[in-house]
């Protein structure tokens, strides 16, 4: 507890939080500032390429074994059960429709890469070391949740719009390719092609996660005083069980894969963390009735917040904790 | 200078919708249109801004110049898209010139 | 297809400016626009553009649809905007699918 | 609100052409007109889009708001220029407040 | 003066000095190299951040102690005071109207953020310790000069438009609010948040500072260009004789408030530099009637590149005559 | 020839081939994966600011000969000349008009900025020395080549739109610019201003040309899909024979000025190179009548992953051959 706290404590006077909090001070504040599109979109592809490179390079220097498969199947049944969780929840917190919970469930299902980049470089910093492969898990979490959302939306006898493009442009999201392609690229060039560009994708890296953290921030500000209505109490609730649940979740399956304590750390990160990207964009064209802003502010607004500065400190404690 | 009747359609619709937009316009045979892009706005749902966002949130513009005889075939094409979307269609009188352009 | 007779009303207004007319849009009931971004332009005050820009130089265009007999409301709205600066307000006829959206 | 007819006109032209383009109004005595970006597009000469391109590739839209008789001088002026080349000019009434800034 | 005149000439020489000579050259040539909107503003958040986070950690090296007080009140003086300088003496060089002689003057009452960072590169590169708090006094003399101008204006019997609205728009606007909160973060994480993000942002602060000289050029001699009419000799002696009187009065506030050096020759800095970013929006905004080529021109085509130049290493050289 | 097939694997397997491969698969198989427009200009400034500045610093430290002067002047007379060869293997090799083969000509007398600056970091980590000025070289290689198209053009008796504006446009066009520019700027500050910005400009240079080059993939990909008809057998042809001509005329021309190895290498890059930037501007005001798809995707489609690919190591490994 001592641990958690201490760790809670350390998390909190980093950097980068403190840049998420004045992100959502300067927004809530109405603060003109703001960082532009294509920085946003520039830095978030910068993220993701160094992190999926750094894995793909840390798997080559490990080798490759079976366990990748198990993580990878045990992320990919998370994704798809998480949503039942999450829809039971939501009916008994909220009295939300069936398309809404439905679709904010998908979200619950899925995966936040941030948040995952940020706990990355939490176990860094603590020396925790973790599995390089967990960047495949993460981008093979993304997407079936979403086909558990529209289950459960047509189970509630509504229509949910699904189609080979639909499916395509989800499974080949910008972010999954470029995880995946960058992944790749780092086992395939290994230590040797990380020599050539560590200087860009290490030194830097925790600097441009502060400045996109602090948009992230100001966009999590936005969305919280655009959206008092939609949170109510239950809501509210919800977004800081969900991860709870989910990080408990990611701690069975973590441990029942045989993850190292970083690697049950990220799987219990990543159960726990809700999409603000992906499943959003497939939300508005397969369930056009559920209302985005509920969605966005319990993932970006309310849980985004909560893993990054008490959710993350909590579950490396926890993972540490089980792992001996 | 000679100018030609012609109808100036403007579609401001989801950006996550734009492709099947422009695919059903193709579909239909409107081969020309431009996508302008979108900064922010406000209706029903509330206010929303690009600043600083990753994902393909907000809206886009698209406008096609027609020929009036090809009005009917390019709405209907648009409606299919924007019927169960956030989208508006509005559908302008003007005059082009080069007319063997359309 | 049906469609129903309305006003676009497209104010080009100095980005300074853009929070201040939205307001004043959203205090008369306007409660739908869609802001666009501007690249340069030419006037009295001379030419500029955007590129390598630090502040919030330029412009924005901000585009309503509205129905005919609101038309005014907004219109008063934007002028007390835009009286001293620097803007230029023009009003369409146009035509709109799913007029219950206005 | 008191309001003056005047003539939209709407200038679709490749990037490389622009400031051959704005050259030309200006030297035609237009000296009002805004620039607004372009995204995308799809013509005879297919689809494109603004996305990852370093080069001047694509588009812009240059509007012009002008009183209607000088409305065949910036025809003609344009005219010039868009002529060889990809481009499309739409002329649309429309009406203005402070008809006095034109 | 031999010193002056080497460090002039070591100054003239760099390669951020050159970039911004390459940017006037390449407009005043028509070139069209231009550097993206977006890049500008990520560029320019990027050295807000940079240089608040070193001030924030310096502090917290070196302990808060009553001088800052002290100075932000020699800085906020200074802001309220030039304008008034700036207004008579335009009086007498111009026929400017009171309207336009006022916005010229908030601009020299307040401060260039760019000129401040280019004089700590300036300071560091020959070794002269400042203080870290002096993007504290940067940040608090942002706004006071806009008061001042405004104050002129109404005492000449014209209205300006000053609501809630704006005065929050200007004491929130994106660099005081960048500025001040990175300040802070860096006071809060220190030499251990330092150690995280140095590589992010101390290494290539330089090399981003060129590359953001460069697109200020650009956009300089644009606005050169275009403002041939606005700029009379009257104006133009005003462009140059204002920041050094401007870097007198930042000499005498500097040495009375006990500054080391290196923060006399800032305070003299900020004195004497023009803001052309956060005063041009709020004159938009207040003074809309008063020509903003007129203002942007003096300020950033006149006062900026002679800062660049010419001032900044005479305001070192004579902080350090005066420094002992 | 075992040299060169391993200098090709080598470099087939280093991130910045990879990148460029991940980028045209996921166009291929329409992801929506993309990169801002404003960061791809960004890093094409950046990766041409730093090319030019590290070329200036070294001419700087080797000196300046005359040799410069007399590889400009071989530079420019392969722009010149290269285009005629061009247009009659096109006449052979395709039924393309005369304006088209003009056109697709002056793209291939002119030069890839991109092809030049993987190149030099192919020999870089090869260790292989090559001159500084070769910078210089390429800036003047870019314009030349117009000239040539247009007097093709006029020969077939068609009218080419050329004027003064044109002119000024194509040679000081953006890339024109900043390389001369931040040559000179390297040239004057040398090892001095290096060592101030090197940070920025060496350490993360690969890095941020992998990530360019995955966006180069995702425009090449597109265009490719784009572009089925226009790709026939006879056009595929030339543009893998055209940059194998080219990078032979390359040769005699490196080897006849003198150059050492590394140079004649950069010499027959620049020969075998075709642009796609600056002369597809040019010829959409000059030739709007030539189809920009075939030149674009003969440019950047083909010839750019060629040389990407299997050109550049064979070049160096010829140059190596004949350079002893
Ligand atoms: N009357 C209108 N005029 C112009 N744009 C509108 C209008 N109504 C809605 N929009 C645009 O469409 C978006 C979604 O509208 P809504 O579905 O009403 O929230 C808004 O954010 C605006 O960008
Ligand atoms: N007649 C016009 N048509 C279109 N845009 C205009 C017109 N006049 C002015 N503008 C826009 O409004 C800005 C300011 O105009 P002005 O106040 O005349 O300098 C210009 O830079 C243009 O972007
Ligand atoms: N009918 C149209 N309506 C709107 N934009 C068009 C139309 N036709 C062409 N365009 C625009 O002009 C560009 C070039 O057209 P084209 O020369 O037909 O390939 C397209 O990519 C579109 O951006
Ligand atoms: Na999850
Ligand atoms: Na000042
Ligand atoms: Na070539």
């Amino acid at each position: 507890m001592q641990d958690i706290l201490s760790l809670a404590a350390a998390n909190l006077l980093t950097p980068m939080i403190l840049c998420f909090a004045l992100g959502v001070a300067a927004s809530l504040a109405r603060s003109e500032l703001t960082i532009p599109e294509a920085a946003a979109k520039t830095m978030s592809i910068y993220l993701l390429f160094a992190i999926g490179f750094k894995g793909g390079v840390a798997v080559n220097d490990h080798g490759l074994d079976a366990s990748l498969g198990l993580a990878i199947l045990g992320g990919v049944v998370l994704s798809f059960g998480l949503p039942f969780v999450a829809f039971a929840l939501l009916k008994v917190l909220t009295r939300l429709s069936a398309i809404d919970a439905a679709a904010v469930a998908a979200h619950y299902g899925s995966i936040s890469i941030v948040t995952f980049v940020t706990a990355t470089s939490v176990l860094q910093s603590s020396g925790i070391a973790s599995e390089g492969y967990m960047v495949a898990v993460a981008a093979a979490m993304e997407a079936p949740a979403i086909v558990s959302a529209l289950w459960l939306v047509a189970r509630s006898g509504q229509a949910a719009k699904m189609d080979a493009d639909l499916w395509r442009e989800i499974l080949l999201n910008g972010s999954i390719v470029l995880l995946v392609g960058s992944f790749v690229i780092g086992l395939v060039t290994g230590a040797k092609g990380m020599e050539r560009i560590d200087a860009f994708i290490v030194a830097p890296f925790q600097g441009i996660l502060c400045l996109f953290l602090l948009d992230m921030g100001l966009v999590a500000g936005r969305g919280l005083k655009a959206a008092k209505g939609v949170l109510t109490a239950g809501a509210l609730a919800f977004g800081i069980l969900m991860p709870i649940i989910g990080a408990a979740a990611g701690l069975v399956v973590g441990l029942g894969v045989g993850l190292s304590t970083g690697g049950v750390a990220l799987m219990m990160v990543l159960a726990a963390s809700a999409s603000y990207i992906a499943v959003p964009a497939a939300m508005r064209v397969a369930l056009p009735e559920a209302n985005p802003a509920l969605y966005l502010t319990l993932s970006l607004g309310v849980t985004f917040p909560f893993n990054l500065t008490l959710g993350i400190p909590a579950y490396v404690a926890i993972a540490q904790a089980f792992g001996g | 200078m000679q100018t030609h009747p012609a109808k100036r359609v403007e579609i401001i619709i989801e950006a996550p919708m734009e492709t099947r937009l422009t695919a059903a316009l193709e579909k239909a045979g409107v081969t020309g249109f431009t996508v302008l892009p979108v900064l922010g706005g406000s209706g029903r749902s509330g206010r929303w801004t690009r600043e600083g966002q990753v994902g393909r949130a907000g809206m886009v513009a698209v406008i096609c110049l027609i020929r009036p005889d090809r009005l009917d075939t390019l709405l209907d094409a648009a409606f299919t898209v924007v019927e169960r979307h956030i989208g508006l269609v509005s559908i302008t009188d003007t005059e082009v010139l080069r007319a063997e352009r359309f």
